[in-house]
């Protein structure tokens, strides 16, 4: 029984929080995120020179080749940053559907452009329509000569105005909620018929809404078998949910901890408010929702070691994680809200950072299905 | 126990019905919004003066002072329909804030000088209490007017000082001598936002926009005659308009309005025929609030039949603070939740995609509804409250 | 708007309030809990004297004629005495059903009877499988001479060892779920083939499991028209549950404030429990709990005056039944469960009658249905 | 981060499960049921005195004074089986209470003379702690033993006493002097019950059963050498005693028991094919339950990882008491809501009524159990603790 980072985990995660401390404070981040970009090129340079870039990749490639537990101490220590640079779009996700690829030119492509910095993906599968249900696509695929023709429109796709490329999910065959008949491509933002709208997100990333009007996709760029493309998602859905989960937890940290230490320092009554009973019963619910979240955490990232070796399967891994990203999400609710009812006023301003880590926890809670999906998906099994 | 209309009732509900219908349009609906437009500051004061020719500004007001006169039931009907109509409830700070101060405790010549500007919009007020280091604990503020001669010379900072940056007027409480208590010795002051000494710097929330501001004093010199009932004695009338402004905040037609837009939305198809509104979980999510406001609007209701029959509110009044700023939060919540992704929008700017310009709103309302638990006296001050003043503890 | 009692309202409950006081305290009612009959007669011939068994039933067979509000400002008294004596048995359920009876032969032999305090009843209509739903009904109304015959088992009927009488439902018609084909009748305890197996309940009542083997019930004894048993029930729901909710509202008038008194007297860490914070703020939602029962039993009691008057119809009384019943069950159960822990350890105790008015609370809650039924029917319409 | 097995580990599974499937009969199962049975001490000691024989008595000792000697996982697995198995949990006073304090701050001469019988569960131990006046502040307390040459004279009243008329030894608190703090001057006692001078009177809890007591002590004669430490020391020993049992209160095994019976009995069909868990409502009710178990398991890992690791339980541990308490009392509650109208049953006879007794245990076990967040230092206490020694407010 162990549950504890290795040590070459942790001197990532010393290295992240240094970097975060040194170079990524509360200012620089506010410059970035106004910036025009929204994200900074120089940045992502050094995450790429500092090997944060390469770890959930196969070491063929020239990847890390972490497991959860890698990439979930790097996500913890971005989310104490609160970091806006689109990690988890080009490295969670697209990074996870491109790894588990069965298309070995274009992973031998991409991959290494992604780790040298000079790739950047996202992930288009959610639909005006389908809320978070990801077999609910309309967007079709329609076979031709070499490829395929893609129409329809995808929402919400994080960071897509930064990306090199989109793994957009389109149904080359079955109906609109059938687990069978769905494909992923790679898509290049240049390619004919590809129009993108784009807008901030409130935690400083941006979204977009991109519409393909005809769209060829080469056969080449099929990311999966043709109709694989549930089985593709699904497979690495867990881990995804275990990433998105530890930055979660990164920030709940850092929101009882800041909330903890101003109790102490903010007087109101002649007292600090911190020494009010009322005030510190509801501090130590929240660091006993913070402590549930990280032992849920944990214990999804054990699970996922006893299903790389097989002891679970695909299925009760997936439960798991379902299990995970539904406590988080209260724990992220319950933290949030009081991280900023016991600043009060000062919690409340633009200019403080509790806000803008609550922000952050806010959009991972509907990142791939919130609380309330995840619970009934884990609930019904 | 009845709550029955009679025939009159019924005609007046009618007639306010009318009124919203044919007075408050589209334009003004988009204008006021909740509180950000960019014609906001016109717009208010418009639809304000159109109330005011109609005479109904003031509900709560004695007659005598410009109110309607309505019964509870009048008053009650017209904040329903008010809330059903989308109509947003008048700026509290000159109406529901300092106009009672001035008719309660101010002079002949301060309620002659003052309270026909209120009833007309003519002034904008904001409201001057929170200090960077008096929030919750209010009476420990230190803004202070030194008298001198004819005139007060005020020095300090206000803070969360909402929509000062249109305001005309400002009522402040600040410090004219030191008490054995630290409740003595504050006075209430009405002070020119045209004074020279006076600078609004702005304050932007979380949800990214700008209605809260600090204001700053230096040296700024306010006549004697802007001062409200006695020097030191300020704490008292504030403790009256904070008991007023409680009763204020349950606000109940705009949750009832929340509510049915939520189910609407709610109801609107996802994919392949599915509705939130199907969902079992979402049904008792919903119902959760739904049940605790429905009770809450027969709490108001006996808050206004104790103050009808008693002059004063009974220790049910005192929830509604509490309870109604909680309800409008879970509601905001179920508003997001619906929204799911388009939630994170903001700055849109292509009108094609209104639903996720609405997901894109209800972040905002949430975000910025955080502060209805904080302000007017945290929740957790008025749980303080209840337990010293109704349960004796 | 009106929100007060009125005077005659007001003397009954003083009358109730005075009685409870003078007549049964904490002791007798102890005593008589642990009696034989589990009752006293004397008490009941003592209610029957006082007028308070005559209160929902028409004048035409010697009743008060009371409304929902009449109704409800004694029931309010019989809860903060926690009353033992089987008045929601007799009065509000099987009172509300013969009192609306069309059968009316057996009205006027019974409801003075039952006035006089010479006749109690019982309404049996669960099943074992039918949970709350009172539609699911198995036992079964064979017609055949002169009358049915019986067939079947009811759980739960409550002080149904005291009655001289039940309510019992049957189906004559159609199948287990259908609205169709109920029907009523009345059984006497002595009638061959009926058989009850006795048992006491948490809150001092009783409970019974009668089992009808062939039983044959006349045709003089139905309730109401064949086959109209359901909207027979469905017309008295609304009166029944906001009688019970008038009930549970006393009760926790009465736990809040005993619970408040202790938190005075009982001193720790050298100061009285109420003076800490964290206590206080529960306090303070516990008193919040009562007042929005109070307003939802008051928006009730309202309705039903809205109702008798014609402004709003069943369904819609109905309606806000439901809501009355499922926010009392919320607030009963916060403040049943606080006024134990406040108590602490003595709260634990059977000497002390904060238990035994939590276990009536418990008791309301599944009578007729428990708050997430009611929340459910609710939030469906 | 790993939790999994080895292959010896997988034997030991394999060979607790057989043990419990050997061993712990359907009688026993009967008879000690929730520790209420009529055969509840013959039952209980049995048991024990199987599992003493097996060498599995106490997995929490150091293997000198008759531990096990197995690893975290071992303890874990042991846990998990038990509470699959349906198997209580050992009396925790003399194994896990007083025998740590023994083996920990007795003499040789204690050792010799009180751990082999707690091991055989030849001694029946019980608590004296609690007082009318010293609950929660249970330094408080007044019961006081007066030194008189080799003797203490004890008088006073312990209360909450559980199971004390089963008991053959209670381990008090007692004054022995009075310190400038009120933990100063506690002395912790050895008593022998069948002293003169102990009364033990029965008190019937809300669920109308008998488990708990008060012991009256009326100048009751203890030796000197059933004095365990220093003299006016005993808080420190009840100190370390209480965070142990604190680490103890979590009761996951059993929680997950309680979870497993619920989802059972909630899939059993109630009318026309229906069952409780398809209802969404309900679904959701038991997951939020069963997530936050999902959890506490692992927070009770890392708090065992953290005890092998650094010798002392971290910060995570102090959750587990609150949690776990508050995730047992929303299982009794859930299982209440399955029971209906048969939680209502008392004293039923008729044993052809199976479902209505499985209700009536349910509801006992739901009234018994909402003293769990009061025993142990109430939740408020354990609350006051974790604010002060792990947030340092």
């Amino acid at each position: 029984m162990n549950f504890d980072f290795t040590e070459e985990q942790t001197m990532i995660m010393d290295g992240i929080s240094r970097y975060v401390r040194e170079e990524y404070d509360f200012d620089v981040r506010r410059i970035i995120k106004d910036s025009n970009d929204g994200y900074s090129k120089e940045v992502w340079r050094r995450f790429s020179e500092l090997g944060w870039l390469s770890i959930p990749f196969d070491e063929v490639y020239g990847g890390f080749g972490g497991n959860p537990d890698d990439l979930a101490s790097v996500m913890i220590e971005l989310g104490k940053g609160a970091i806006i640079e689109p990690y988890v779009a080009s490295i969670v996700l697209f990074g996870a559907l491109i790894n588990e690829s069965s298309n070995e030119s274009l992973k031998k492509e991409i991959i290494p452009k992604i780790i040298n910095g000079d790739y950047k993906g996202s992930f288009a599968y959610i639909e005006e329509q389908s809320r978070f249900e990801i077999t609910d696509i309309k967007t079709s695929a329609t076979k031709c000569n070499g490829g395929y023709t893609l129409r329809g429109q995808k929402l919400a796709v994080i960071d897509a105005d930064k990306s090199d490329g989109f793994i957009v999910s389109a149904r080359t065959d079955s109906s609109q909620f059938s687990t069978d008949g769905i494909s992923l491509f790679l898509v290049e933002p240049e390619a004919q018929g590809v129009s993108l709208s784009n807008y901030k997100t409130m935690d400083g990333h941006s979204a977009s809404v991109i519409t393909f009007e005809d769209t060829f996709v080469s056969d080449e760029n099929l990311i999966c078998a043709v109709g694989n493309g549930y089985s593709h998602i699904k497979s690495v859905m867990p881990q995804i949910l275990l990433a998105l989960c530890s930055e979660a937890l990164g920030i709940m940290e850092t929101l009882n901890k800041l909330t903890v230490e101003y109790s102490k320092t903010r007087t109101q009554f002649g007292s600090p408010i911190g020494s009010f009973q009322a005030l510190q019963h509801r501090m130590v619910d929240n660091f006993m929702a913070y402590e549930q979240a990280k032992s849920m955490v944990y214990r999804g990232l054990c699970e996922a070691n006893n299903y790389s070796s097989g002891s679970i399967d695909l299925d009760e891994f997936t439960r798991v994680a379902h299990a995970v990203k539904a406590l988080v999400a209260k724990s992220s609710k319950q933290i949030g809200d009081e991280s900023i009812q016991i600043h009060g006023g000062i919690g409340m301003t633009d200019e403080l950072n509790i806000g803008h880590l609550v922000k952050r926890l806010m959009m991972i809670n509907v990142e791939f299905g919130d609380g309330d999906f995840h619970q009934k998906c884990f609930g019904q099994n | 126990m009845d709550t029955n209309f009679s025939k009159d009732d019924i005609a007046f509900r009618d007639e306010v019905r009318k009124f919203f219908d044919d007075e408050f349009d589209s334009t003004l609906a988009k204008n006021l919004g909740d509180g950000h437009g960019d014609n906001y500051k016109e717009s208010i004061i418009a639809w304000q003066k159109k109330l005011y020719k109609k005479g109904w500004i003031a509900p709560n007001w004695p007659k005598e002072f410009g109110g309607t006169g309505w019964t509870d039931t009048q008053k009650f009907i017209y904040e329903s329909e008010r809330g059903l109509a989308g109509v947003p409830d008048v700026l509290p700070f000159g109406l529901k804030m300092v106009g009672p101060v001035i008719y309660t405790f101010g002079t002949q010549e301060q309620k002659d000088r003052f309270l026909p500007k209120i009833l007309s919009s003519d002034h904008w007020w904001c409201q001057g209490y929170s200090e960077p280091g008096a929030g919750s604990d209010l009476a420990s503020l230190t803004t202070s007017a030194d008298y001198a001669g004819a005139n007060y010379l005020v020095n300090g900072r206000k803070i969360w000082t909402s929509l000062a940056q249109y305001a005309d007027w400002i009522f402040c409480l600040v410090r004219t001598s030191k008490g054995a208590r630290k409740q003595e010795g504050i006075s209430f002051l009405l002070i020119d936002m045209s004074s020279p000494g006076i600078t609004v710097k702005p304050i932007i929330t979380i949800d990214g926009r700008h209605s809260l501001n600090e204001v700053l004093f230096e040296n700024v010199s306010v006549p004697v005659e802007n001062l409200i009932g006695e020097q030191d004695k300020g704490w008292t009338y504030a403790k009256a308009l904070l008991a007023h402004e409680r009763t204020n905040m349950a606000e109940v037609a705009d949750s009832k309005r929340m509510l049915t837009e939520l189910k609407d939305k709610a109801s609107k198809s996802i994919g392949g025929g599915r509705c939130l509104a199907d969902d079992q979980v979402f049904q008792k999510q919903v119902s959760d609030v739904e049940l605790d406001l429905m009770a809450l609007e027969y709490t108001e209701l006996r808050a206004l039949a104790s103050i009808a029959e008693k002059g004063m509110p009974g220790p049910e009044s005192s929830l509604l603070k509490i309870k109604g700023t909680e309800i409008s939060q879970q509601l905001h919540e179920l508003h997001l939740k619906v929204a799911a992704h388009h939630g994170g929008a903001v700055a849109l700017t292509e009108e094609r995609y209104d639903e996720i310009q609405v997901g894109s709103d209800a972040r905002n309302r949430y975000l910025y509804g955080r502060a209805a638990t904080i302000y007017g006296g945290s929740n957790e001050v008025q749980r303080n409250v209840i337990a010293k003043a109704v349960l004796g503890l």
